[in-house]
């Protein structure tokens, strides 16, 4: 198990960053989107993996459970991720409407005179 | 457990492991896009159904209560799944079919898909 | 007043039965619970409802539903034995418009999601107007028999409740 | 004897899963590929269901609800931005 | 008797008091200026004067404040002779700058400004010489820099300005900064960085092993100021500025600082062979050199500007040689040369100011039209050319005499012979000042009339001839001034006695030979100079410029091809830095043995895992196929739930699906006006690349969650299990966490999400007010679309199954405490729920009817988690403290009430709120696009068919 | 305990909602609320500053429960030096925004504004690395919309690449994070200072690549070579007063450095011991030659501002590389002057600007005040080259002192005292294209009334109120310059405190007694 969760992570990195390094803002930002599921299996898995063993306390048996912290830590990277997620897409949006492109590298103004003599 | 109990819930979740099955199988075996959408939309409902009876069968057997909570699921699902089938009809039908290879409405308007509504 | 307070009667008890659905388990406090929300989440969503839809029959409702019930077992079977044991090239789908008669919206729809959820159909789309419904047939010889079953089967039964 | 049948379960579900990946991957139609996401919605809730019976908890019911409303609604949204452009004009 | 020093601090901050005057005084006219100007100058040096006598007697005067002990950076001034002497000459010069500049100076010119700089320079100059602290002095060396910068770039209309203050900043700042190197070390070295005590340990700095590098930090600090070869090139291009600027900066003050510096230090560093062959040898060869270039200048300026890189030339080697003679000849020149060159500068300015031009070659006959001129001029000029009755002659005798008797490298004749020659030189250019300018037939084509200036502007030059006479009949009046000084140079107490004839000596024949060659030389000069323009020699200038050009198109190209605004680079760069350094981090430390057995994997979760795999690498095959991505991205979301729910995170997965399906919605709604393809451009080296560099992220990655996967760890979540129901009241111990234990992180998470759905808003506006409104008008997204908008089954499903939705998002809500949910998955629900809705009949359509204001919902979800925290306050409990108890009403059950919840209830409305927001944002653009705001709920509604009559089929 | 400690992130966190989403239609509300939580904040972090300068170390616990398990915020000279200097940056910067009208270009300034500074308080003052992430990312979210704030094509590309490289960055943050917790169990930097010392190099892989990856995250932040490339597009198309705050914004990426990579895996860690050095300063050398070379042959005035904060930014962190008290004052001093200097270039250079064609270095038409501006420019130059009269120079001086041992030296002086020459030559040229040069061309015409020619071009003078934040900038640069003794001494207590890692502990963790 632990294997498949390692190289599920593994997997969504590598297409995640390959993503990332494209040069469309869209592909840039499912890039981003997968490093972020990435990464929050990463976190989560940081508490070790456990089957059936989820950290709602139960009254009558007294069982183990899984590592709640990376749990909490996960949630508060998703919902921190999707607010940054949703702020990229209006950017790129706006980044978009205003250029009518999407291209995401910045093309350098090479003026012609030089600046100083 | 009551052996009753058991073979209705081992018969229940046979029952839905086929149809969710088929339903799956029927998506990649037919040979056109409508008729791939008769599959999945038909024998799944079948199949969580049946996993939602043996679910309910299976908690009044081992907590003597009733579960009513998986209903909701087969509600929602019932409620969903017409709906969804027209879209993705819809779907199909906006992008790979003209209103001339279908067949007349038989009423004042053509099919919504290709027509505008009649001005209220 | 009281349509203002209960503007949807049905949704509002459907709502309370969901709600104990959700918290599964039957108790006096959930029961309040969910009157609570089946009083106000309807009178929250009532202006996306406007009017409210006539139920002539209401009783008819439960014969309406084991009949689809039922229909969608068989559907489900005929259907799985299409898919498994008949070979593409034989399998004969067809286009089949059924002009409505019913005019309710609710109506319409509920017959719509009939007419998916059973053999081998799919309503694929309405006219423009409302006034017929395209089906897609899986596998049928004989078109005018099915849209003849739909309208006899289903609509009748739909117009007796809404008309 | 539920232990055997939940197995037989699983594995028509898992079958099934990779079926429908398999529609996705392959399409040919945008259609083909939502109604194959939507039916993999669907597998996968009645997994989450049948894990619930498996383990005997009602702990995972909120999640198959869950996946059940958003399946909807994603599968909505899919169709309507090919249908309309805007999912929400 | 020690004399207090506190003077001290008033004489160095009175220039840059007065350097305040100016600004406000301008107003009053030039001559208030000038006189208020010079009144902090003559404060300062009749201060100055009452310390004279007792550092004439042999004392140091000193002060001292705390400044920055943490450095050894103290306030502290000391004044010996050395001081003293150039604190006089600073500010009595600067005294004659003051008034020769009011006269000087044109009316279109700002004199404000000029004053200002001019007093500025000066107290950075005063601060160097009286500075007892060595870091202190590179203060005040820094500000001579700066100072002298604005000063040349005076006249900020002439390029050569420009230019000129450029070169001299770099070059003597490039100086300055090695000073500061070579500064620290010496007071490393000396354990203090006051320069009394560096003066004590001369014996342990130059055994020091960090004495070359020491010495030759100071030295390029010292040559840079003072000129000295090869750095002498910026001083003629600092002419470019106004003449008093000249005449201050190049005579008295800037560049000596440099020789100053090299006599403060003399103590320490000299007396080493390093040194000797260092300073002496720069200083010969610049003596020689200046003086060979001084003699083809044909701008005066030009002329008095190699004169004085000779002369510092011959200042440096004098210190360089290292013999209390030597210095004490140093000191005394530093006088003479101060005296007949500010008066040179002053008469060349006043030239230019009368017949506006320098040019000697369209000078000459000035002896009739300006005979007070003349005078000045020439016996300024012949003390310079170390005519004798004149005190050039007293100090270059004693420098010959030096000269001669100094050896180098073996060799007897090398110094003496070309320190004859440099003197040789300065007579060829001085008498050349003297004739080509003042002698001569009258012109009759000067650009103006010539005549005597007003006496305001020669006052000043005559002041100083009048000192160069003076001296140079009667040295001895300046025997006290000179040994004070050279005393404090050589640290040892000299009584020199200056005298006008020494006997015959060799210097007197090396002087001889320098004059008649001199003469021979000026009446070469006509050939010679087409000899000289003739010949090939590198112009330092255009190296210099070639130089600075070079530098910037270097760094230019480096810059612009590193930040060359791919960000697809930067991010490379990034991810493969990151994966290298990581795999070095952890190629250092080891690693324990696996502790955990691994978790066995059914056949289905394979299956999960395939379709996960098999999606990510989908996605990334047919990323340009936008749409398709999206459809993928869902099964990669799915999967990651499911997985959670199999992986016991039941909370996880729920705000996993929900999040998913959120952004995917945001997603295709701006995909809407995106291209829905991304164009193939990346080249197969590009793809390969990025490849390498994802494979190695993912391996790293992957690999590392696996080592510690395997490995058994204790943490600190032992208590949130062991203390989520008795301290924290709920079951759930993730939602504990979130809302209690760590509510902070989650109120700074619901921050970030108020902020994004603020933020997205705020773009929206801010697009919808720019030009891409336009764009967005102009554009047409309705083409193939189908028909139908608001389908009639959507609609009426919706009514439905929207309540329920709402119904659920509560139940999550409420039972999140203690069951899996909680505030924020509820939020999303109850937002996926609205979602329905506005699919079904569109945002306009459902805003219409129900008007939710999402900011405020989002301002008051901040405000009651934020008020819910600071609730605790008022029990005297940390932010954030929670509080619950159970409640008994007699029918119901028992239920809690908690603070958390109400914090959660925050948490809800911000998500809420927040993906409202951004819906209605894009909404708002999709309606500035044409979109139609529909007027019923359905596109068309069957019902009205039956009003319509019978229908006609 | 006091409530003090966490009103620096409580009074923005209240005062923003209000400011954006009730106030949000009123701007003279809005300004007067915003100046008034402001200064607020400012009056709290000087009592902070004071608080901590007995050298208590102060924790606040959070929802009352004990570190480690929940979050705690740790006051100490340190993360008080960083409140302030935040604070009365953020004040000059929110003068200057409204007096150029800066604030009306856009919505929700005001509130983005507040919630920047939430962020970086909340950064400076927590206790806990996981908050720490999240406070990143409040700080980076409101940049993000203070950095597109009023639009426009280039500054909407900068922006999209600022958050692009900042969500790679937070994401990196995540996964050292997930490896910091997986090795160690916690997430307390004292609980961390304590454990990690004990993990032995044989075991202690994990901690290095979590150390290693947290530095990275943080040199991002810093605009650390190799990571540095983001800063100059993003600073140079921020909004000026935007740019001037984001002075601060390196800042929190070496102070994470000094305060992680000091307390936790600082000198003596067996396990980490001597890795963070050696990155870190031959990185911090190419930084500070980076930044110098952008200086000297930058184009236009903003990208070179901005490369001399990059420059800046190198001549701190190799102060901070050698992880020594003595070097931490004088990168603590130097922190304080460059978040000065740099954020008064971005005033003056507004200022500026918006009265030429353009930030091209070219000789344009001189602009109304040629002067003044040119003296400031000059002020603010001599301050960020690291010339007398102002801090820089004795901010340099400490830096080189502290630097003096045998390996690091030749490198460091070398490095910075070219970089200065370099920098220094750099700002000349661009000044004398700006304001000596432009002299030579005639003065504009005069314009509309309210003096705004074509193309935005102001043509009318600046008011007191527009170039008052720069002279104080201007002035907090002289008097950190007079009075760089009481600074140094606090600083240098403060650097002591941060070494103190028993201390720490022993005040974050009263149980674990501070071994
Ligand atoms: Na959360
Ligand atoms: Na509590």
């Amino acid at each position: 198990m632990e294997l498949l969760v390692a190289s599920a992570i593994g997997t969504m990195t590598a297409g995640g960053v390959y993503l990332m390094l494209r040069l469309r803002t869209f592909p840039v930002i499912l890039g981003l989107a997968l490093l972020s599921y990435a990464v929050n299996v990463f976190l989560f898995s940081s508490g070790r993996l456990s089957i059936d063993m989820s950290p709602i306390l139960s009254k009558y048996s007294d069982t183990s459970y899984s590592d709640p912290l990376p749990q909490a830590l996960v949630l508060t990277a998703i919902v921190i991720s999707f607010g940054m997620t949703a702020v990229l897409v209006m950017i790129s949006l706006g980044a978009y409407l205003e250029a009518d492109n999407d291209e995401i590298d910045i093309e350098p103004e090479i003026t012609d005179e030089d600046s100083a003599t | 457990m009551n052996l009753i109990f058991e073979i209705f819930i081992s018969g229940a979740l046979v029952v839905s492991g086929i149809f969710g099955f088929v339903g799956s199988y029927g998506l990649v075996k037919l040979k056109s896009t409508l008729q791939r959408l008769h599959a999945p939309t038909k024998a799944t409902t079948l199949g969580v159904g049946g996993v939602l009876v043996a679910s309910m069968l299976y908690f009044y057997a081992s907590t003597g209560h009733i579960s009513v909570h998986e209903m909701l699921i087969a509600v929602f699902l019932l409620l969903t799944a017409p709906i969804i089938a027209n879209f993705i009809a819809k779907t199909y039908m906006a992008r790979n079919l003209r209103a001339s290879d279908l067949p007349k409405s038989q009423s004042r308007k053509g099919w919504a898909l290709y027509e505008d509504p009649p001005k209220p | 007043m009281l349509t203002r307070l209960i503007p949807h009667p049905l949704l509002s008890l459907l709502l309370v039965f969901v709600w104990l659905g959700l918290v599964n388990k039957l108790t006096l406090g959930n029961l309040i619970l969910g009157g609570f929300f089946g009083l106000v989440i309807p009178m929250l969503t009532a202006p996306y409802w406007p009017g409210r839809p006539k139920l002539r029959k209401p009783m008819n409702v439960l014969g309406y539903v084991l009949i689809v019930l039922w229909d969608i077992v068989v559907a489900n079977v005929q259907v799985a034995l299409i898919i498994l044991f008949r070979s593409n090239p034989n399998i004969r789908s067809q286009w089949v418009v059924v002009p409505l008669e019913l005019t309710s919206a609710e109506a319409i729809t509920v017959l719509a999601g009939t007419i998916t959820m059973t053999p081998g159909t799919v309503s694929a789309t309405l006219a423009a107007d409302g006034g017929s419904i395209l089906v897609h047939c899986l596998h049928t010889d004989d078109p005018d028999a099915v849209r003849d079953e739909i309208k006899t089967r289903y609509e009748r039964r739909l117009k007796e409740i809404f008309q | 004897m539920i232990e055997a049948a939940l197995a037989f379960t699983a594995a028509c579900y898992g079958l099934a899963l990779l079926l429908d990946l398999w529609r996705i991957v392959l399409g040919p139609h945008a259609a083909d590929r939502i109604l194959a996401l939507d039916t993999m919605v669907i597998n996968v809730i009645a997994l989450l269901v049948l894990y619930g019976v498996w383990r005997g908890t009602a702990i995972y019911f909120e999640a198959a609800m869950l996946v059940a409303m958003v399946g909807f609604v994603s599968t909505v949204a899919y169709c309507r931005f090919l249908l309309r452009g805007d999912i929400i004009e | 008797m020690e004399t207090t020093g506190n003077f001290l601090f008033i004489i160095a901050l009175l220039p840059f008091i007065g350097a305040l005057i100016p600004g406000l005084m301008i107003r009053a006219g030039r001559n208030a200026t000038a006189a208020f100007t010079a009144m902090p100058t003559a404060v300062a040096l009749i201060l100055l004067m009452t310390y004279a006598p007792a550092v004439l007697r042999g004392e140091v005067i000193q002060a001292e404040v705390a400044w920055l002990p943490q450095l050894g950076l103290s306030v502290s001034f000391f004044l010996d002779g050395l001081g003293l002497l150039f604190a006089c000459m600073i500010l009595g010069v600067g005294l004659l700058i003051t008034l020769y500049a009011r006269y000087y100076l044109s009316g279109e010119d700002p004199v404000g400004q000029f004053y200002t700089y001019l007093l500025l320079f000066q107290g950075a100059m005063l601060g160097i010489v009286i500075s007892d602290n060595i870091l202190l002095l590179l203060v005040f060396w820094e500000l001579t820099s700066l100072s002298s910068f604005l000063l040349i770039g005076y006249w900020k209309h002439l390029p050569e300005g420009r230019q000129g203050a450029r070169m001299a900043l770099a070059v003597t700042g490039a100086g300055g900064l090695a000073m500061i190197g070579g500064m620290l070390i010496l007071g490393n070295i000396a354990g203090s960085y006051n320069l009394t005590d560096i003066l004590q340990a001369g014996d342990a700095i130059r055994a020091s092993e960090w004495y070359m590098p020491a010495l030759i930090l100071i030295l390029l600090g010292a040559f840079t100021k003072s000129a000295q070869f090869p750095f002498h090139f910026w001083l003629p291009h600092a002419m470019a500025a106004p003449t008093p600027v000249s005449a201050y900066l190049h005579s008295a003050t800037m560049v000596k600082a440099g020789v100053f510096l090299m006599a403060r230090m003399w103590p320490v560093l000299s007396g080493t062979d390093a040194w000797f062959y260092i300073v002496a040898t720069t200083g010969l060869i610049t003596m020689v050199m200046g003086a060979l270039i001084a003699l083809f200048k044909d701008d005066l300026k030009a002329l008095l500007a190699f004169s004085t890189v000779s002369h510092l030339g011959l200042l440096t080697m004098l210190l360089g040689f290292g013999t209390q003679a030597a210095a004490v000849a140093a000191v005394f020149h530093i006088i003479n040369h101060l005296t007949f060159k500010a008066a040179l500068f002053m008469t060349a300015g006043i030239i230019d100011h009368e017949t506006h031009t320098r040019d000697i070659k369209r000078l000459g006959g000035l002896r009739h039209l300006m005979p007070i001129t003349f005078l000045i001029g020439t016996i300024a000029a012949l003390s310079m050319a170390g005519i004798p009755l004149f005190n050039g002659f007293l100090s270059k005798e004693m420098m010959l005499e030096e000269a001669s008797h100094t050896g180098w490298a073996g060799s007897q004749y090398a110094v003496p012979v070309l320190a004859t020659i440099g003197a040789l030189l300065s007579v060829a250019y001085s008498f050349r000042f003297i004739f080509h300018v003042f002698f001569g037939p009258v012109r009759d084509d000067y650009p103006a009339k010539p005549h005597d200036p007003p006496f305001g502007l020669w006052a000043a030059p005559a002041l100083l001839v009048v000192l160069v006479v003076l001296i140079g009949v009667m040295p001895f009046i300046a025997d006290t001034v000179v040994a004070a000084a050279a005393s404090a140079v050589t640290g040892t107490d000299l009584d020199p006695h200056l005298k006008i004839w020494h006997g015959v000596t060799p210097a007197l024949f090396m002087s001889v030979a320098a004059v008649a060659g001199g003469a021979l030389l000026l009446m070469l000069h006509r050939p010679l100079d087409r000899v000289w323009r003739a010949a090939p020699r590198p112009e330092a200038k255009a190296i210099f410029d070639s130089l600075v050009a070079g530098c910037v198109s270097l760094t230019r190209r480096i810059i612009e091809a590193t930040h060359n605004g791919a960000i697809s680079r930067y991010l490379a760069i990034f991810t493969a830095a990151s994966v290298l350094l990581g795999v070095a981090a952890f190629m250092g430390g080891g690693l324990v043995e696996p502790t955990r057995e691994l978790l066995p994997i059914p056949p289905v979760i394979a299956v999960g895992w395939l379709m996960l795999v098999v999606a990510t690498g989908c996605v990334v095959v047919m990323h340009h196929h936008r749409f398709r991505a999206l459809v993928l991205i869902g099964i990669i979301g799915l999967s990651i739930s499911s997985g959670f729910v199999y992986l016991s995170a039941p909370d996880l997965a729920l705000t996993q699906i929900s999040v998913e399906t959120v952004t995917i919605m945001l997603l295709l709604l701006a995909l809407h006006f995106l291209p829905k393809t991304t164009p193939r451009v990346s080249s197969t080296g590009v793809k390969l690349r990025d490849g390498v560099i994802a494979a190695a992220a993912g391996l790293g990655v992957g690999a590392l969650s696996f080592a510690f996967m395997q490995r058994d760890i204790s943490t600190i979540s032992s208590y949130h299990l062991a203390n989520s129901y008795e301290g924290g009241g709920g079951t759930n111990v993730v939602n504990v966490i979130l809302v209690d234990f760590r509510g902070y992180d989650t109120f700074g998470e619901i921050i970030v999400l108020g902020i994004a759905g603020m933020l997205i808003y705020a773009l929206m506006q801010a697009l919808l007010d720019g030009p891409s409104a336009q764009r967005l008008r102009n554009t047409d997204y309705s083409q193939d679309r189908s028909k139908d908008r608001h389908p009639l089954m959507m609609v009426v499903a919706t009514r439905v199954l929207m309540p329920i939705a709402l119904l659920v998002g509560t139940f999550i809500f409420l039972r999140g405490h203690n069951q899996p949910g909680g505030g924020f998955v509820a939020g999303l629900v109850v937002a996926i729920a609205l979602l329905m809705q506005y699919m079904a009949s569109g945002f306009a359509w459902t805003q219409a009817r129900k008007r939710i204001e999402y900011h405020t919902m989002i301002g008051f979800g901040v405000l009651i988690a934020g008020l819910t925290g600071v609730g605790s306050w008022v029990f005297g409990k940390p932010f954030l403290t929670s509080a619950f108890t159970y409640v008994h009403l007699p029918p119901i059950e028992e239920f809690e009430l908690a603070t958390a919840m109400l914090f959660d209830l925050g948490v809800f409305l911000t998500v809420l709120g927040a993906v409202m927001l951004m819906l209605y944002s894009l909404s708002r653009i999709a309606r500035f696009a044409g979109e139609t705001v529909n007027e019923e709920p359905m596109d068309y509604d069957p019902a009205s068919r039956v009003d319509n009559g019978p229908e006609a089929r | 305990m006091s409530h003090w400690i966490i009103l620096p992130v409580i009074l923005p966190a209240l005062f923003a909602p209000l400011l954006g989403f009730v106030m949000r239609h009123d701007i003279v509300l809005a300004r007067v609320t915003s100046v008034f939580a402001t200064a607020l904040l400012l009056a709290v972090s000087v009592g902070l500053v004071f608080m901590a300068a007995d050298g208590t170390t102060h924790i606040y616990r959070l929802g009352d429960w004990p570190a480690p398990f929940g979050i705690g915020l740790v006051l100490d000279r340190l993360s008080a030096v960083m409140v302030l200097l935040t604070s009365s940056l953020a004040f000059l910067v929110l003068l200057h925004a409204i007096a150029t009208g800066w604030d009306e270009k856009g919505r929700h300034f005001h509130a983005l504004f507040q919630f920047q500074l939430m962020g970086i308080c909340g950064a400076f003052l927590t206790g806990d690395v996981f908050n720490l992430f999240v406070f990143f990312e409040v700080l980076l979210i409101a940049s993000y919309g203070l950095m597109i704030h009023s639009g426009g094509r280039e500054r909407m590309r900068a922006g999209l690449q600022y958050v692009v490289m900042n969500l790679a960055g937070s994401t990196l943050f995540l996964f050292a994070l997930g490896t910091l917790y997986a090795s160690t169990g916690t997430l307390n930097i004292a609980d961390l200072a304590a454990k990690i010392p004990a993990i032995p190099a044989e075991e202690a892989a994990l901690v290095r690549v979590a150390a290693m990856l947290l530095m990275i995250v943080f040199a991002v932040k810093a605009a650390l070579f190799p990571v540095q490339f983001w800063l100059p597009a993003t600073y140079a198309n921020a909004p000026a007063p935007v740019a001037a705050l984001f002075a601060i914004m390196t800042k929190v990426g070496a102070y994470a450095i000094l305060r992680v990579h000091t307390v936790v895996f600082g000198p003596g860690v067996p396990g980490t011991e001597g890795m963070i050095d050696a990155w870190l300063f031959p990185a911090a050398i190419v930084t500070i030659a980076l930044g110098a070379f952008g200086v000297l042959g930058a184009r236009r005035l903003m990208p070179l501002i901005s490369f001399s904060v990059i420059g800046s930014m190198g001549t701190l962190l190799v102060a901070v590389a050698v992880f020594t008290p003595a070097a931490t004052t004088a990168a603590l001093y130097y922190m304080v002057h460059s978040t000065f200097a740099a954020a008064c270039l971005f005033l003056v250079a507004d200022l500026v600007v918006t009265r030429r064609d353009g930030d091209s270095l070219r000789p344009r038409q001189k602009t109304v005040q040629n002067g003044l501006f040119a003296a400031l420019f000059f002020g603010a130059v001599i301050a960020m080259a690291g010339m007398p009269p102002l801090s820089g120079f004795l901010g340099k001086l400490l830096v080189l002192n502290s630097l003096r041992q045998p390996d690091v030296m030749v490198w460091a002086w070398t490095a910075i005292l070219a970089g200065s020459l370099i920098t220094i030559v750099g700002f000349a040229r661009a000044g004398s294209a700006l304001f000596w040069k432009s002299t030579a061309i005639d003065p504009p015409a005069p314009g509309p009334a309210d003096g705004t020619g074509p193309d935005g071009v102001l043509s009318r003078n600046a008011t007191p109120a527009e170039v008052a934040p720069a002279v104080l900038a201007l002035a907090m640069l002289a008097g950190l310059a007079v009075f760089a003794g009481p600074v140094a001494e606090y600083l240098e207590q403060t650097a002591n405190q941060l070494f103190d890692r028993a201390g720490y502990i022993a005040a974050v963790l009263p149980a674990a007694g501070g071994s």
